[in-house]
């Protein structure tokens, strides 16, 4: 089990090769940049939906982004919770 | 000799352009030792290691890659420690005139 | 220094091309670092990454080392095992036999279950 | 739990460095350890002690001085990646005859064995790019 951390906008190679990366029982935490692939409706956020992870979005970067409504899948959380995932989940993998 | 102006205040060649065996002579006479053959056989390897890879060897790389070339016998730490004592990479890489060390390991 | 040999894996992912930022030679240098101080390591070639297999590399003339000549000596420090990325050598048409340093070509789920191996994933 | 950080972002660029020095905290105040936070590459820009920010955006360097200051958490700059962009302790402004040191007292510079130790002896390594 893996905790993917993307800080990479869905246009970028570092989008394409976590997504290949990701394995069913890993989770996605997106930050910075990453968090544009939520955005409802886009093909980048339906390729998301379907990688099979739990998905997270770091709440204060999403805000910055202007992204407020993301899909139910996506849960927002905050440093506390980035912690907690860290804890949860034995490694992480970041792509950027 | 060259001058001491060529050297830094580490007693390293600013322009590794500049070395040569008597250069390294007198390297290694500032620091205390006096080249054998055994030595010249270490620099030279030192040398080699570098053209061939294009960086100079950690302590652990420059073991093996003895072991490699000059056979198991000379491939072991106690032997490099006894020709260049405390840093062997550090110290034969320094008088062999190449990049000094940027204190990474 | 020493570093107590606490029987952790670590796995060097390395996803930059060699001469086109700092990260690639950073990620090199821990990897050596690790090893160095007797880690068990292994490196990861993903995505653009593998254009560090590429043979033929000659760097002399824009002033850094050799990545491909650098690649080379990985045996000497005792990388356990280094992995490549087969989707992204051949779309690149790196092969097997042309690399620097010899690699195991892995498909998607091998990567997967690769990643899931390791104590620590380090992301470069 | 014991964490180690190791931090690739630039300090001005992006959210990394930022969100790795706030996630530094929280682990803290989640009551885990942590280890070191090794700066690498980019990241060693955060020690600098000369950079000026705008008064009306974040201090980049301020939480990392909390962190060392207030709950002794350990900052180490990566030596060689350090020097190259010109971010030098007193040692090394000597060692290589420049004209004054530019990091903060709060960090140090080593190694990568450093890096090595944290790795080794950490039950999570988070690394923060981009």
């Amino acid at each position: 089990m893996v905790l993917h951390t993307l800080n990479a906008s869905p246009n970028s190679a570092a989008f394409r090769d976590c997504l290949a990366a990701i394995a069913p029982g890993d989770a996605l935490l997106l930050l910075g940049d990453g968090v544009y692939c939520v955005r409802g409706a886009t093909p980048a956020c339906e390729a998301i939906l379907r990688c099979g992870a739990q998905l997270y979005a770091l709440d204060k970067d999403a805000r910055a982004a202007g992204i407020i409504a993301t899909p139910d899948t996506v849960t927002i959380t905050d440093m506390t919770g980035f912690v907690a995932l860290t804890a949860r989940y034995p490694r992480q993998l970041a792509w950027y | 000799m060259l001058p001491a102006d060529r050297f830094d205040k580490e007693g390293f060649l600013r322009d590794l352009d500049d070395w040569e065996p008597s250069v390294a002579q007198q390297i290694a006479a500032g620091e205390g030792i006096e080249l054998t053959q055994a030595h010249w056989e270490l620099l030279n390897l030192l040398r080699d290691y570098y053209a061939e890879f294009d960086s100079s060897p950690a302590m652990r790389a420059l073991v093996k890659y003895c072991a490699v070339k000059l056979g198991k016998e000379k491939g072991r730490s106690i032997y490099l420690m006894s020709l260049f004592p405390g840093s062997p990479a550090k110290l034969g890489s320094k008088i062999a005139g190449l990049p000094k060390p940027e204190n990474c390991l | 220094m020493s570093v107590t040999v606490t029987g952790k894996k670590t796995l060097v992912v390395i996803r930059h091309t060699p001469y086109g930022s700092s990260l690639a030679r950073a990620a090199l240098d821990a990897a050596m670092a690790m090893a160095a101080f007797e880690q068990a390591i292994d490196i990861l070639f993903l995505g653009d990454g593998v254009l560090h297999l590429m043979p033929d590399q000659d760097s002399a003339a824009i002033g850094v080392n050799n990545v491909g000549k650098l690649l080379a000596s990985l045996p000497l420090y005792d990388i356990d095992s280094v992995y490549v990325d087969a989707a992204s050598a051949a779309k690149y048409r790196i092969a097997t036999y042309d690399t620097p340093i010899a690699g195991q070509f892995l498909d998607q789920a091998q990567i997967q279950q690769l990643l899931s191996r390791n104590d620590h994933l380090l992301g470069f | 739990m014991i964490y180690s950080l190791l931090v690739l972002s630039s300090p001005v660029s992006g959210q990394g460095a930022q969100t790795a020095a706030a996630f530094a905290e929280a682990v803290l105040a989640a009551g885990h350890t942590v280890r070191r936070v090794f700066f690498f590459d980019a990241g060693c820009y955060a020690g600098t002690d000369l950079a000026v920010f705008p008064q009306d955006e974040t201090d980049r360097l301020g939480p990392w001085i909390d962190l060392a200051e207030q709950q002794q958490v350990e900052l180490v700059l990566c030596i060689s990646s350090a020097i190259r962009r010109g971010q030098l302790d007193a040692t090394e402004a000597s060692r290589h005859e420049k004209p004054c040191a530019s990091v903060h007292p709060a960090f140090t510079l080593s190694g990568l064995g450093e890096l090595v130790d944290a790795t080794a002896n950490s039950d999570r390594l988070v690394t923060f790019g981009g």
